[in-house]
C-alpha cells in the first residue's frame, strides 16, 4: 500500500508551484478580475500549453504527454492554490475527458491533439435553469443534426472554440460536439460571482451539432464526466483552501490587537485548527477519488462524490473564515480575500453544488450496501 | 406579556399614524447606499426636519433642544410605526445615535448650544472618527496624533471604517495626546470640521462593488483647543460614553429570509424532486425562522425594557452575530440550490433578482463591520457571563512601547 | 406593547426558585437518580401540591389557582431550573391540559380537582414503536368500550394513577381516558437515559376506557395537547439550559489552567457566550409560545413548534458544552452535568424530536404564507 | 498512489495471514471495559505471548529484547492483518505504546534489562501515571510530592484518569520533587510498582456506567533513588518522550456509522415519510461520510508515512477532535429519529441494541478523555501551523507560586 504521491509526482507538484509562483502572481489574477474585457490571462495559457500540463493526462499517441490521472490532480491542486485565471477546467477536466470517455477514435483524433497543443478551448454546457441537471431540465433539441436551444451559464462559453452540449432529440438525451465559431452560435458574457472565471450564456440557433457517444446516454455520460471532474475539481478546491488557510496564518502571525499577535487567541487558533481539520479531511478524500479514477476502480462514483462534498465544504469554509480572520481588512477589495471567496463558489457550483452530490454519494452508498 | 396597546399607548399611536399618514414621503433611494446623490440626502434632510419640527425627531430630547420631550415607550412606538412607512435613508444615525449624545453629556456649554439643535433637525450630519487601521477591534490602539501648539492642536493621522464620512459636517475624533503613558490614558476627544482642507476623505472600495466606509487623513489639521470634548487624557472615557449609546441604537433584523427562500424553493428542483419538499431544506428553514424568530422578540424585549425607562444592556450584542452568520449560510444554501446556475450575479438572470448572490457578498463585512464575531463574543462573555478579560500585555506599559509586530 | 412577565408573575417565579433550592436540592434528584426502586421524589410533589403548583392552571371552579398559562410557564421554567424529579409536566403539561381541552363538563369536574389535589397523576400513552407519532403507528384498539395494546414509553406510566391513551376504534383515532388500578393494566418500569423521570411499558388487556373529545379526532387532539406541552416544556428546558450555563460559568471562573481561570480562555468564553446566545433566543421563543396560548391566538401552532424547536436546541447544546466545559470531572457520575445531559435528552424526546418539530413548524409556515 | 502491495510486502502479507489464521483466537470479553475479570486477561495475555514468541509482538523492536526486529512497514502490515480477526483486549497499549519506550529512550541499562522483555511478552502490564486533579489539561502542573530521603524518595500525592492502573503491574509516576523552581523544572520521573501497598487504585465512575478509569492515590510510597527513570528535575522533558510515543499509537476510527443510521432509517418513518429517504438525514449521512472516509485515508496516509519510516506529526490529533463529535452528533440525530422511543436505553428494547443511546453517553468522554478537543485545537494551531501559545502566566515563576484560584 502507498497512499502518498510519488517521487516524481512531488517534483512534478513543486516544479508546477514554481512555474506558477514566478507566472501566475495575485496580480494576474486582479488583472483579469479587474479588467472586465480580460475574459483570461492569454499569457499564462500559452505558457501552461509550453509546460505540456493541457496534455498532461492525454495519451502520447494523441499528442499528450500520457502521464495518469493522479499526474493532472498535482496539476490541479497547484492551478487552484494561483487561482489561475485560465480555461483549464473546462477544457481538460470536461472537454478533454468527455472526450476520452465517450469519443470515436476519430473524435479522438480530431480533437485531442488540439486541445494538448492549446489551439482549442473547450467548453461543458448542460444546464439552461436554475436546480440540478436533470432530463426535465433539457430543453436543447438537435433535429436533423443541427442543435437549437440555449444554455447558461456556461464557464468559458465567451472565449471557447468548441462546447460539449447536453441536448435532446427524439425524446433521448445526448451529447453533443459543437463548433463555436458557426454564425448561428450566439454568445452574450455573464455577470457571475467571480469575475477571474468567464462564464456566458450561449445561444444556437440550428447549429451543426455531432453526436459523442451514444444516443440515449447523453445524462449518464454528463455524469461520468462530472464524476471525472469532480475529482480534479476537488484538488484546485483543496489547493485553495490551503492557501486560504496560508493568508490567514500569515494575517495572524502579522497582526497585532491589545498588545499581542491576533494568532495567540484562542478564537482564531481554532478557527485556523477548524480549517487545517477540513483541508485534511478534504485532501485524503481527494487522495481517494484520484487512486479510483486512475485506477478505474468501480468507487469512482462514490469517490468523486465523497471528495467533492469533502472539497466543497473545506474551500468554502476556508475562504469564508480567511476573510473573517482579516477583520475589515478583508472585506475590502484590495485584500485578496475575496478572491478566495469567490472562487471557492465557482469551484463549488461549477460541476453543480454540493448539496446534489450528497445525494449521489448516499445513493451510491445505498447501491453499495445493497450489494 | 401582551402585545396590545394599554389606552395612553394606543392613542399615542393613533395620533403618530395620522401624522405619518399625512406627512411621511415616499422613499426614493437609499443615501447610505451610494456615495454622493444630493437628491437623496435632500429628501433625508427634510424628511427629518419635518420630524423635529413636529417633536418626533429625538422623541425623547428635551424640548429646548430640538427634541420631543416625550417618553421611552413614546419613542418605542414612534420607531415601529415609523417603519411602517417608506422613508429616506437615515445619515443621522450615527450623529443622534453617538456624537451628539456624547456632546450632551460631555462636551461644555458653548457645543450644546452649538450643535444639538442643528443635528436634531437634520441641518447637520456627524460621522464618528475612532478606528485606526493598526487599531481594528481595539479602539485604544488609536495612533492619530494631537500635538498642542498654544492655544491649537494640530493634527496628524489616519482613521478607517468611517461610515458617512464624505457627507458629514463633523467628526468626532479619538486622537492620541500623550503616547508615553499606558494606551488608555493618553488619547484625547476632539470634535472637527470634516470640511476643512486639511481633512480628505476617501471611500472604501469592498468586496461587494459598494463603498459604505472611507479612510479619512488629517495632515497638519489645527483646531481650537475649545473644539476638545471632555479633558486631556480622557478620551478613553468619553469613547465610552459614545459606545455606549452605541447599544441604544436597536437595529433591524434579519427576518423574512425564510419566505425568500421558500420562494425559490417553489421553482427549483433538487435530485429527489421539489426543493420546497425537500427535508433537509425544511430542517434548515425552521432553524434559520427560529433564530430570525428569537432575535425579534429579544429586540421586543428590549423595547419592552426601553419603554420602561431601563437601559439595555451588552445583551443586544447577540443580534449581528447570529444574523450575519444567518445570512451568510442561507445565501451560500440557495447557491447550493440553484446549483450550476447559482454563479450568475446578474439581477436580471439570477432568481430573485440576484438577493442571494447580493447577500453572500455582503455577508462577509455583516459579520465584520461594528465589531466582529469575536468581539461580540467576548463582549458577551465579558459584560454579560462576567467571565475574566483575556490575558492584557498592553495595560501597564507606555503605548509607544506595546507591541505591534512592526 | 409589553413583552415581559408581569411583576406578579415576577414575584411568583422568585418565590418559586426559593421554594425549589430549599426543596430540591440536586440531592434529591440524585436520590431519584441512585435508587432504582425510587420513581419520584414523593416529599417533593407533596410540597408541590401545597403550593398549587398543580392546579395553577385549573380554573378555580374545578379547584385551581385560575391563574394563567403564562403563570404555569414561570413555574415551569423553575421545575427545569431545578431538574424537579416529579410527574409534573405528565400529570399538568399533557394531562390536565388534555382534559382542560377536550374533556366533558364532567369529565373536567371529576379529574381536575383530583390533579389540582394533588390525587391523581396522570400519564400520555401515545406511541408504540420508534419514529413520529402517526397513524400507522397506533395498534392499539378500543372495542366495546374495553382497551387492548401496548404503549411505550410512557414517562410516569409507571407511577401514574390514570392514563390519556391513543387508540383506535372502528378504525378512527381517539384520546381515552383510562384508569390505571384495573387489574387488566400492565407496566413494566423501562429503563431510559434519564432515569431521574421514571418512564414504562403499559399493556392493556381489555382495560375499560373512557372516550375523551370526539372519535376520529385522536390525533389532532394528541398534536394539540403536544402543542400546548411544548410551550411549557420550553421553559422547563429554557430553565435547564440556563442553569446549565451557570455550572459552566461558575466552573470557568473556579478551575484554574495554566496559571489562569480557564473562563479566560475564548474557547471557553466564546463557547459559553455561544450557550449563552441559544438561550436568549429560545428565551424570547418561548415567551411568545406563553403569549400565543395564553392569548389563545391561531399562530399557537407556529409559536409552539418555534419555542420547542428553539428550546430543544438551546438545552442540548447547554448542557453537552457545559460538560465539555467540566474536562475530565465533566463526564463522572459524581459531577452533575450528566444530570443536565440526560434531563436534555428527556425533554427533547418526551414531546417527540425536535427533527419532527421542524417539519411541522415549516408546514405551518407554508399555511400562513400560503393565506 | 496505490493499494496493492509490493512483492515483498505481499510476501510478508501472505505469511502473516497464514500465522494469523492458524493462531488468533477467538475473542471472548474486552478486558478494557470491566474492571477485575481474569479469564479475559488470561486471554489477552496468552494472545500477547504468543504474538511475542512469534516475533509479532513489537514488530519493529531489537529481537534482543523480545521484539520482532522487522521493518515498519512491517508493523503496519501486521496491524491491519490481525484487526482482521477477533483478537482478545489489549491491556498492554499504553504500557508498550508510552511506557516501555520512554524507560528505552531514556531509561538506565538494569531498567532496560529488567523491563523490556516482559513487557513485550505481556508478563507485566504498565500504566501511565500523569494527569493530577487540579492538573486536567496542564500535565506539568503535577502536586504528587517526591521528598529524597537519603537514597529513598517518598512519595505523596494523588493522580488521576489512568488507565488500567487496577490491573497494571508498574507504572511510570511524575512527581514534583522541587515546588520552588518554575513549574516545568521542578518534576522528575519515576518508575513504581503498582502492587505496592502504599498505592491505592481507586475505579472512577463515569456518566456511562462504566470505569475505564481510576483514581490512585500514595501515601508514604517509599522507593528507591534507582527507580528514577532519567535525571531529577528532568521529569517534564521525559514526559515529553512518553507523549511523543503516544502520538505513534494510531487509533481506530468512527468508520461504519453511517452503515448503522442507515440501519436505523430503513425501520422509522419521519412526518414525511420513511426516513432513509429523508433529504435531511441523507445530507447528514453524506458529511459524516466524508469525515470518517476522509479520517480514514487520513490515516492511510500515516500509515505510508510509517510504512516509509517517517515519524508522524501531531497532525494525527485530528483523529480524535473529528470522531468524537460526529459520534455525538450522530447519537443525538438517531435519537431524534427515534423521537419520542429515543428515551429507551435498554437494548432489548430499543433499535439496535440501544447503540445510539449508548453512544450518546460515551461521546462526552471521548471528547475529553485523551486531550479536550480545546487541548487538542490548541496542539494543531501551534504544532502544526505554528501560531504562537497562549500568553502563559505560569512559565517563570516558582510553582507553588502560580496562581490556583484556591
Amino acid at each position: 500500500m502507498d497512499f502518498d504521491f510519488s517521487d516524481d509526482q512531488k517534483f512534478l507538484k513543486s516544479e508546477a508551484r514554481k512555474f506558477l509562483g514566478a507566472h501566475c502572481p495575485v496580480s494576474a489574477v486582479r488583472a483579469v478580475l479587474d479588467r472586465s474585457e480580460k475574459a483570461y490571462d492569454q499569457d499564462l495559457w500559452k505558457k501552461v500549453t509550453e509546460q505540456g500540463w493541457l496534455g498532461a493526462a492525454i495519451a502520447e499517441e494523441h499528442g499528450g504527454l500520457g502521464l495518469g490521472s493522479v499526474e493532472l490532480c498535482v496539476i490541479a491542486e497547484e492551478l487552484g492554490r494561483s487561482l489561475a485565471p485560465i480555461p483549464f477546467s473546462s477544457t481538460v477536466y470536461f472537454v478533454a475527458e468527455a472526450i476520452k470517455l465517450a469519443g470515436s477514435e476519430q473524435q479522438k483524433a480530431e480533437w485531442l491533439p488540439r486541445i494538448a497543443r492549446g489551439e482549442t478551448i473547450g467548453c461543458f454546457a448542460t444546464v439552461e435553469r436554475p436546480g440540478v441537471m436533470n432530463d426535465a431540465g433539457v430543453q436543447a433539441r438537435v433535429e436533423g443534426g443541427n442543435l437549437t436551444g440555449v444554455k447558461l451559464p456556461v464557464t468559458d462559453g465567451d472565449i471557447a472554440d468548441i462546447a460539449i452540449v447536453l441536448a435532446k432529440s427524439g425524446g433521448q438525451s445526448g451529447l453533443y460536439l459543437v463548433n463555436l465559431s458557426d454564425s448561428t452560435v450566439g454568445r452574450q458574457t455573464l455577470q457571475t460571482l467571480d469575475p477571474t472565471r468567464s462564464s456566458a450564456k450561449l445561444t444556437f440557433s440550428g447549429t451543426p451539432a455531432e453526436l459523442l457517444g451514444e444516443i440515449g446516454e447523453g445524462l449518464s455520460l454528463a455524469e461520468a464526466v462530472m464524476n471525472r471532474a469532480a475529482v480534479f475539481l476537488a484538488f484546485e478546491q483543496v489547493g485553495g483552501a490551503d492557501r486560504a488557510l496560508e493568508m490567514a496564518k500569515d494575517y495572524a502571525l502579522n497582526r497585532y490587537a491589545f498588545g499581542r499577535p491576533i494568532g495567540s487567541y484562542q478564537a482564531i487558533k481554532h478557527k485556523l485548527a477548524d480549517i487545517y481539520i477540513k483541508n485534511e479531511l478534504a485532501r485524503s478524500n481527494a487522495y481517494y477519488g484520484a487512486w479510483a479514477l486512475d485506477d478505474g476502480a468501480a468507487e469512482l462514483p462514490l469517490a468523486a462524490a465523497a471528495a467533492r462534498v469533502s472539497a466543497c465544504d473545506a474551500f468554502w469554509f476556508a475562504a469564508k473564515e480567511n476573510l473573517q480572520t482579516h477583520g475589515g481588512m478583508g472585506f475590502t477589495w484590495d485584500v485578496d480575500c475575496h478572491l478566495f471567496y469567490r472562487r471557492a463558489q465557482q469551484l463549488g457550483l461549477v460541476a453543480g453544488g454540493a448539496k446534489a452530490w450528497k445525494e449521489r454519494l448516499v445513493t451510491q452508498l445505498e447501491r453499495r450496501n445493497a450489494a | 406579556m401582551d402585545f396590545n396597546d394599554t389606552a395612553e399607548e394606543a392613542a399615542y399611536r393613533s395620533q403618530v399614524r395620522s401624522w405619518l399618514t399625512a406627512n411621511a414621503p415616499r422613499k426614493s433611494g437609499r443615501v447610505d447606499s451610494g456615495l454622493e446623490d444630493p437628491a437623496s440626502m435632500e429628501e433625508a434632510k427634510a424628511w427629518q426636519r419635518k420630524k423635529a419640527e413636529a417633536g418626533y425627531a429625538c422623541v425623547t430630547w428635551p424640548k429646548e433642544w430640538g427634541g420631543g420631550g416625550g417618553a421611552s415607550w413614546q419613542s418605542v412606538i414612534f420607531g415601529q410605526e415609523e417603519a411602517r412607512h417608506e422613508t429616506p435613508g437615515n445619515p443621522f444615525q450615527i450623529g443622534l445615535g453617538m456624537c451628539v449624545p456624547t456632546v450632551m453629556t460631555v462636551g461644555n456649554d458653548a457645543d450644546k448650544e452649538r450643535f444639538v439643535r442643528p443635528a436634531v433637525r437634520g441641518d447637520e450630519i456627524w460621522c464618528q472618527l475612532f478606528s485606526e487601521p493598526s487599531g481594528g477591534s481595539d479602539v485604544a490602539a488609536a495612533r492619530t496624533r494631537a500635538v498642542r501648539d498654544g492655544d491649537d492642536w494640530v493634527i496628524n493621522g489616519q482613521k478607517v471604517w468611517t461610515s458617512g464620512a464624505h457627507y458629514s459636517d463633523f467628526g468626532l475624533l479619538l486622537a492620541r495626546t500623550d503616547p508615553d503613558v499606558p494606551k488608555h490614558k493618553g488619547m484625547t476627544m476632539f470634535w472637527i470640521n470634516m470640511k476643512d482642507a486639511a481633512v480628505e476623505v476617501r471611500p472604501i472600495h469592498q468586496m461587494s462593488g459598494a463603498s459604505n466606509f472611507n479612510e479619512v487623513y488629517f495632515t497638519d489639521l489645527r483646531i481650537k483647543d475649545s473644539q476638545r470634548v471632555g479633558g486631556v487624557g480622557e478620551g478613553w472615557r468619553v469613547s465610552l460614553v459614545t459606545l455606549m449609546n452605541e447599544r441604544l441604537a436597536i437595529g433591524g433584523g434579519a427576518g423574512g429570509g425564510h419566505r425568500t427562500i421558500f420562494k425559490l424553493a417553489q421553482e427549483i428542483s433538487t435530485l429527489a424532486g421539489p426543493a420546497a419538499k425537500d427535508a433537509g431544506l425544511r430542517e434548515k428553514i425552521a432553524d434559520w425562522f427560529v433564530q430570525a424568530e428569537g432575535l425579534k422578540y429579544t429586540r421586543y424585549r428590549t423595547l419592552t425594557a426601553l419603554s420602561r425607562g431601563q437601559v439595555p444592556g451588552p445583551e443586544s450584542s447577540i443580534g449581528k452575530v447570529v444574523s450575519a452568520a444567518l445570512m451568510q449560510d442561507m445565501a451560500n444554501t440557495a447557491l447550493e440550490l440553484e446549483d450550476q446556475f447559482g454563479i450568475i450575479s446578474d439581477p436580471d438572470l439570477a432568481p430573485l433578482a440576484a438577493s442571494f448572490q447580493t447577500a453572500l457578498l455582503a455577508a462577509p463585512g455583516m459579520r465584520i463591520a461594528g465589531g466582529t464575531d469575536e468581539i461580540l463574543r467576548n463582549i458577551i462573555a465579558e459584560r454579560v457571563l462576567g467571565l475574566p478579560q483575556d490575558v492584557r500585555l498592553d495595560k501597564d506599559v507606555a503605548f509607544k512601547d506595546i507591541p505591534t509586530g512592526r
